[in-house]
């Protein structure tokens, strides 16, 4: 493709992990422009989340390159990729259950991460304005002191992108965002979605074809740790090798 | 100064032991001469737990973690004494009670307890302890609030304190005279010396090396395995390697067990004595857990053994058994340990006080002439005179005495060059 | 610290179990019960250091350490070594072939003093080390461990190695460190005795002030952000490693803050105590105080400070009266903790006490028609 | 330190040492498959382990007695019927502590650390009261004493040959319970997805009950086989337990085949250690060589990359 990769946000060439032999990812490259909403779809076992993993450090590729601005995101670690500016969402939502919304989102808040940093973090003004401000954005402001474990699946869900975006990453990686969603929910989700993207890169997993033709700027379909099809909605849609494995049954 | 006590057997009468019969029967006259009471005020002047007809001692063993397999005899021996003493009419008139404490296997209890005893209960006198580690962490409480300690282990001496009477022997005089027997009767040349990895067993070889070393032989190999080690195999192949002469064990516990029962499985033979196995470690109480099958043929140098013929032990070992049950073993620390009230009573009653400083004063060249073990004296450096038996192991669990020292052998804590 | 700050570190339930705590340290046991026992509750309050820590390490923190052992003893050697080169001074040791040198080494054939004890001879350079010593050593357990990820169990039992491994090679090294006997017979504290009353009740206020002290750093970092993420990474671990925190970091720093307190338990003990052995290093202590954690409640600091007094008092007793009752009694408290409540004693007090003693606290002031103060702080929740 | 020696005798004495090393490994084995059964494949981390061994060690010494008293002329094969019985008893034990204690635990592994661990003390305290707190002495039949003469300094001692049998059928036994039998598919799919498992009609309460008791009831086969070489006391089965997990942890705790090979690694390191160094320093050197390889690897040595 392009001779330099500054271009794109993300630049992943060449990705490859092999589990004990089996190649779960194999020689996968595909870029993420900026701004780009990019959806990633594919039957179970296709390698969705396992790409999502390795991007973000929690798999260690076997081989290949992951390029983030041009920072090569392989050799780093999770905590090092997060401050890169890359966040993401769990597929089942993963929250602390025992703290309340307010400290959810707190904890979250960028800024106090060494151990200093988290022993002398104060809740200023900053803190207190910013939180409010996503707890709004996630239909969350009146359960702020709630303690997180009584929310409902989907207010979890919510509860998770929005720590994620109190962190204002550049690039956002969502692992099912509406899996288990109630059709009202899931509307909202599809309005947050498009309000938070506005800004950032967004790479998205999802099942729900109806979601993903709502939101996708592009689509890659996956299949067996490849790329089957790259393209926007409707041309994946029509994709004959995509039809029969994918949409087929 | 010295009080001294006549072995007499006499008939029967009531149900009292054995023993205790005959030490009314000698004690009689003395006794009858101090019951006439010597008024309070004159046997205790420093506030300790004596009463008009009662004065209370300490009893302080562990009986419960690992060393409750040891300190079970000395406690059982302590306690009989003590009842024999009363069955004869007590200390100074006075009947003894006791209190006893558990040190539950761990020094900081052992000390806790002690400054118990000491401090609460002023106790005249304490009877316990068994390991080193144990005394070292009460001997400062004793020094600390002047009381007074009776330790029955075999030790490695490297001490000399005013508060404790050592009735078990020290290192020297343990196993100079073993190793002189076995240079001497079996034309010994070559050693091993193996022990657990604590100060006992690491002190006691370095004074067989330094003697052996003295008589011209040769240390042909020195090894030490932690405490409760199961696996002795390694060392077996040392010995065949080495093929001491005779192999010098000083290994206790559980590792005891598994070295010997090892030991036999890996074909040495004990009886042929190629190599002899000579312990200062294992009485008639661990045989119980070996097996005499297990240690057949090893000797053991110390200064008792239950097959003793003499009468006292004859008297003492009936006693025992009747009081404590018939398939009990009585091994070397128990009888030091049934030493300790008795020499305390000689010490009190030539005091003709309480006072820990006057029985303190009182104690040096106390003898004992009904010790089980024949005739003891307290040496100014508040050791034994004893003598030192080898004893051959036998498959009933028991020894055969083939060696006894001709003299009294003097304590010396402090070897010259060991410490 | 302003008003604010106090109000969010002290919340008023937490002010009332710590001035609570402190009347019962302060005032009513050194009133109550003679010096013979004060020193037994020193000693059991030299536990409640490392259970302290242990709440903060696996209360909050979810790492179960079996080896806390190890840094009470290493802070307890490092004391006992200088109050036992004070005790070898050349006049007392004079009958040594070598003297000057503590009486063990001079048995074990030691000529001159090895280098490692030489900067003990300074009392700023033991308190110094009796800190850092155990929590540098921590810190590379921590790094070796928490960079790798090692956690839950294999933590546990890894911990209990080196416990294992410390026990037996103080035992095997006994010319350098007084082998199974341990450190004895310490005598002064620069030319002070502290064998005497007098030193045991100073001894006795400063372990409990440095208990105090101790507790109110736990209660610093609970209530920081930090006491937040320790919670968090315990639920999820790996969202708080995608929130950006490099987890390893606050693990290491809780595990080193518990050795900390451990040390200065242990140094105390050597104090109050008057020696130091391996049997406080190795494995059942380790594990013994990890109990005295369970019991008085994995999540709560002051529980721990009960649950330290509580299960040493009962030793005591039960040992005093019923020598073979005890380990029946310890084994059954261990699974009733266990099965019963998990949360211990702090678990039970907040189940049934606290909710009593709120109702009549209220209507006592309702009776008074004083103004119901109304929770101005977040519901803080365990 | 070899230089006094010929040849012929060093090839012996390595020959000896290599064996004392196999015995060592035996040993390991015995000691660590119940509770790499019952640690590995169910999580529980069991601290009363070493109890259950002496438990079949007394169970053997009580057998041994009767035989003794009642039929001595069968005196020669009482220690058969010691290890079977050794068996029932600890698993019957095991089966009942599962049921007591164990089953309400299986989501808080740490917890039964210390509910076993105050399970350990009353065993303790019971085998105290009820056989002293001396060891006891086993009598072992005469056929299992002393040892083959291999060569003139070569000589195997019988009960290690007995030791590494035992070790071997016990291995095998549990290998084909484990990885043919149905039973042990059951095991393993609980352990992999308990939901799963109940969902497809697996009783995998009895699976827990069972397999719990399997492993104590290997436990006291092995102290049945323990009284052998080692001591029967009430704390004997401290002695063992630090071993015991290290060896389990060190093999990767979910493999079998990874206790075997680290029961060999780490009886094959102690036992030539021991022969050049003392056995203190061997021992630390061992425990510091075990830590150190968890540290670089802290699966265990056999464990499978998967996919999380």
């Amino acid at each position: 493709m392009s001779a330099s990769n500054t271009d794109f946000v993300l630049a992943v060439e060449g990705l490859t992990v092999s589990f004990d032999g089996f190649k779960a990812v194999n020689d996968l490259s595909f870029y993420v422009d900026k701004n780009e909403i990019r959806v990633i779809v594919g039957p179970n076992g296709a390698g969705k989340t396992t790409v999502l993993d390795l991007i973000c450090g929690r798999t260690k590729a076997t081989d290949g390159s992951i390029k983030f601005r041009n920072r090569e995101l392989t050799k780093m670690k999770e905590h090092q990729i997060v401050r890169a500016g890359v966040g993401r969402k769990f597929q089942t939502p993963s929250i602390y259950g025992d703290l309340s919304v307010f400290e959810n989102l707190e904890i979250s808040f960028p800024r106090g991460r060494s151990v200093f940093g988290a022993l002398v973090f104060k809740r200023d003004a900053e803190v207190l304005q910013r939180v409010d401000e996503i707890a709004d954005m996630i239909f969350l402001k009146d359960l702020l002191h709630t303690p997180a474990e009584l929310l409902s699946h989907g207010q979890k869900q919510w509860l998770e992108i929005g720590m994620l975006l109190i962190q204002d990453p550049e690039l956002l990686m969502l692992d099912e965002p509406v899996a288990g969603m109630s059709v009202a929910e899931r509307r909202q989700t599809a309005d947050l979605l498009r309000r938070i993207t506005r800004d950032r890169s967004v790479i998205v997993i999802e099942h729900d074809m109806q979601f993903v033709a709502e939101i996708a700027d592009k689509v890659t379909v996956l299949h067996q740790g490849k790329i089957l099809a790259e393209g926007s909605a409707e041309e994946v849609k029509k994709d004959e090798k995509v039809i029969e494995v994918y949409l087929g049954h | 100064m010295a009080t001294t006590i006549k072995t007499r057997p006499t008939g029967s009468r009531s149900k009292l032991p054995g023993l205790v019969k005959s030490l009314m029967g000698a004690a009689a006259f003395a006794t009858m001469a101090l019951t006439a009471p010597i008024s309070l005020a004159e046997v205790n002047t420093t506030g300790l737990a004596v009463t008009e007809d009662t004065v209370q001692v300490g009893i302080l063993h562990s009986v419960t973690g690992t060393m409750a397999i040891s300190e079970t005899g000395s406690v059982q021996a302590e306690k009989l004494a003590i009842e024999q003493i009363n069955a004869m009419g007590g200390v100074l008139g006075r009947k003894i009670e006791y209190i006893q404490e558990d040190g539950a296997s761990d020094w900081p209890t052992f000390a806790e307890k002690s400054r118990k005893l000491l401090v609460n209960d002023k106790v005249a006198a304490v009877f316990g302890c068994w390991t080193s580690a144990s005394r070292k962490a009460v001997l400062p409480v004793f020094e600390q609030y002047n009381g007074m300690l009776y330790y029955p282990t075999f030790y490695e001496g490297l001490e000399q304190s005013p508060n404790v009477i050592y009735t078990g022997q020290e290192a020297t005089q343990q196993i100079l005279a073993g190793i002189d027997w076995v240079v001497k009767a079996k034309n010994a040349k070559t050693f091993y010396l193996l022990g657990s990895d604590y100060i006992w067993p690491r002190t006691s070889n370095k004074i067989a090396r330094k003697h052996i070393e003295k008589l011209g032989l040769k240390v042909v190999g020195e090894d030490y395995y932690p405490l409760g080690h199961t696996q002795f195999n390694s060392i077996i192949n040392k010995f065949k390697l080495k093929k001491p002469d005779v192999i010098f064990a000083s290994v206790v516990g559980g590792s005891n067990v598994a070295f010997y029962k090892q030991l036999k499985a890996a074909g040495i033979d004990m009886t042929k004595e190629k190599p002899l196995v000579l312990t200062i470690s294992v009485t008639e109480d661990e045989i119980l857990g070996i097996g005499g099958e297990n240690i057949d043929g090893a000797y053991a140098s110390m200064k008792y053994f239950q097959s003793l013929t003499n009468e006292n032990n004859i008297a003492f070992v009936k006693a025992f058994k009747e009081r404590w049950g018939d398939d009990i073993v009585i091994g070397d620390v128990t009888q030091a340990a049934y030493l300790g009230p008795w020499l305390w009573k000689a010490a009190v009653e030539a005091a003709g006080s309480f006072d820990i400083d006057k029985v303190r004063a009182a104690s040096p060249g106390i003898e004992l002439t009904t010790a089980p073990e024949g005739y003891v004296k307290v040496h100014p450096n508040h050791h034994l005179w004893s003598k030192t038996r080898i004893g051959n192991a036998k498959t009933d669990g028991q020894y055969e005495i083939v060696y006894e020292t001709p003299e009294l052998i003097e304590p010396d804590p402090f070897p010259e060059g060991y410490q | 610290m302003s008003y604010a700050g106090f109000k969010t570190l002290f919340p008023k339930s937490d002010l009332i179990g710590f001035a609570v705590l402190a009347v019962i340290l302060v005032i009513v046991l050194p009133l109550a019960v003679d010096i013979f026992r004060l020193n037994l509750i020193g000693k059991y309050l030299t536990y409640a250091f490392v259970a302290v820590g242990l709440v903060l390490c696996w209360g909050s923190g979810g790492i179960l350490s079996l080896g806390q052992g190890v840094f009470f003893g290493l802070g307890g050697y490092g004391m006992a070594m200088f109050l036992k080169l004070e005790a070898s001074s050349p006049e007392n040791t004079a009958i040594q072939s070598t003297p000057g040198i503590p009486d063990f080494m001079d048995w074990n054939q030691l000529t001159e003093l090895p280098w490692f004890w030489e900067p003990f001879h300074s009392l700023t350079f033991t308190v110094l080390a009796i800190v850092l010593v155990p929590s540098l050593f921590a810190y590379i357990i921590g790094v070796a461990m928490f960079k790798r990820r090692v956690g839950g169990v294999y933590f546990a039992i890894i911990t209990q190695a080196v416990a294992a491994i410390l026990t037996i090679l103080i035992i095997g090294q006994q010319g350098y460190t007084g082998g199974v006997n341990g450190i004895t017979d310490l005598r002064t504290l620069n030319g002070w005795d502290i064998r005497s009353d007098e030193a045991k009740y100073i001894f006795y206020f400063l372990c409990v002030f440095l208990l105090f002290v101790c507790l109110g750093v736990a209660q610093y970092v609970r209530k920081s952000k930090l006491g937040r993420l320790l919670v968090a990474m315990r639920e999820m671990e790996d969202r708080v490693r995608f929130s950006g925190y490099d987890v390893s970091n606050f693990k290491i720093f809780v595990f080193c803050l518990g050795a900390a307190f451990a040390a200065v338990g242990g140094a105390m003990f050597t104090l109050q105590v008057g020696f130091m052995s391996p049997t406080l290093v190795g494995i059942v202590p380790s594990i013994e105080m990890v109990i005295f954690c369970a019991v008085g409640g994995r999540l709560s600091i002051l529980g721990a400070v009960y649950g330290a007094l509580v299960v040493n008092w009962a030793k005591t007793t039960l040992s005093e009266s019923f020598p073979e009752l005890w380990l029946f009694a310890m084994g059954a408290l261990f699974i009733a903790v266990v099965m019963a409540f998990p949360n211990g004693l702090a678990g039970l007090y907040s189940k049934y006490c606290e909710p009593y003693i709120k109702q009549k606290l209220k209507s006592f002031r309702a009776g008074r028609g004083g103004d119901v103060m109304a929770e101005g702080v977040a519901h803080e929740r365990q | 330190m070899f230089a006094d020696y010929s040849t012929s005798e060093l090839m012996s004495i390595f020959a000896m040492q290599g064996f004392a090393g196999l015995i060592l490994f035996s040993v390991f084995v015995l000691m660590a498959l119940g509770l790499a059964i019952i640690f590995g494949q169910m999580g529980v981390i069991n601290m009363a382990h070493g109890e259950f061994m002496i438990l079949g060690a007394y169970v053997t010494y009580l057998t041994s007695n009767v035989f003794a008293d009642y039929m001595p002329s069968l005196f020669g094969s009482y220690f058969f019927i010691a290890m079977i019985l050794a068996f029932i008893a600890a698993g019957a034990l095991g089966m009942f502590v599962e049921w007591a204690l164990i089953r309400h635990l299986y989501k808080r592994p740490l917890d039964t650390l210390l509910a076993t661990w105050g399970l350990s003390l009353i065993l303790q305290q019971i085998y105290r009261s009820v056989f002293g707190a001396r060891e006891v002495g086993v009598t072992l039949p005469d056929w299992l004493m002393g040892s083959i003469q291999l060569t003139d300094i070569v000589e195997v001692p019988i009960n290690g040959i007995f030791v590494m049998s035992l070790a071997i059928t016990i291995s095998l036994i549990v290998a084909i319970l484990m990885y043919k039998s149905r039973w042990g598919i059951q095991v393993r799919s609980v352990v992999q997805n308990r939901p799963m498992a109940g969902a497809v009609g697996i009783n995998t309460a009895r699976v827990d009950r069972l397999t719990f008791g399997l492993g104590c009831g290997i436990a006291g086969v092995a102290g049945s086989a323990f009284t052998m070489i080692g001591s029967t006391g009430p704390t004997s089965g401290q002695l063992y337990i630090v071993d015991t997990f290290l060896v389990v942890v060190f093999g990767g705790a979910q493999s079998l085949l990874g206790t075997i090979a680290s029961a060999f690694t780490i009886s094959q390191a102690q036992s030539t250690m021991e022969f050049f160094l003392s056995g203190s320093m061997s021992k630390v050197l061992t425990l510091l060589f075990v830590v150190g390889i968890l540290m670089l690897r802290p699966q265990g040595l056999f464990s499978l990359k998967v996919r999380r």
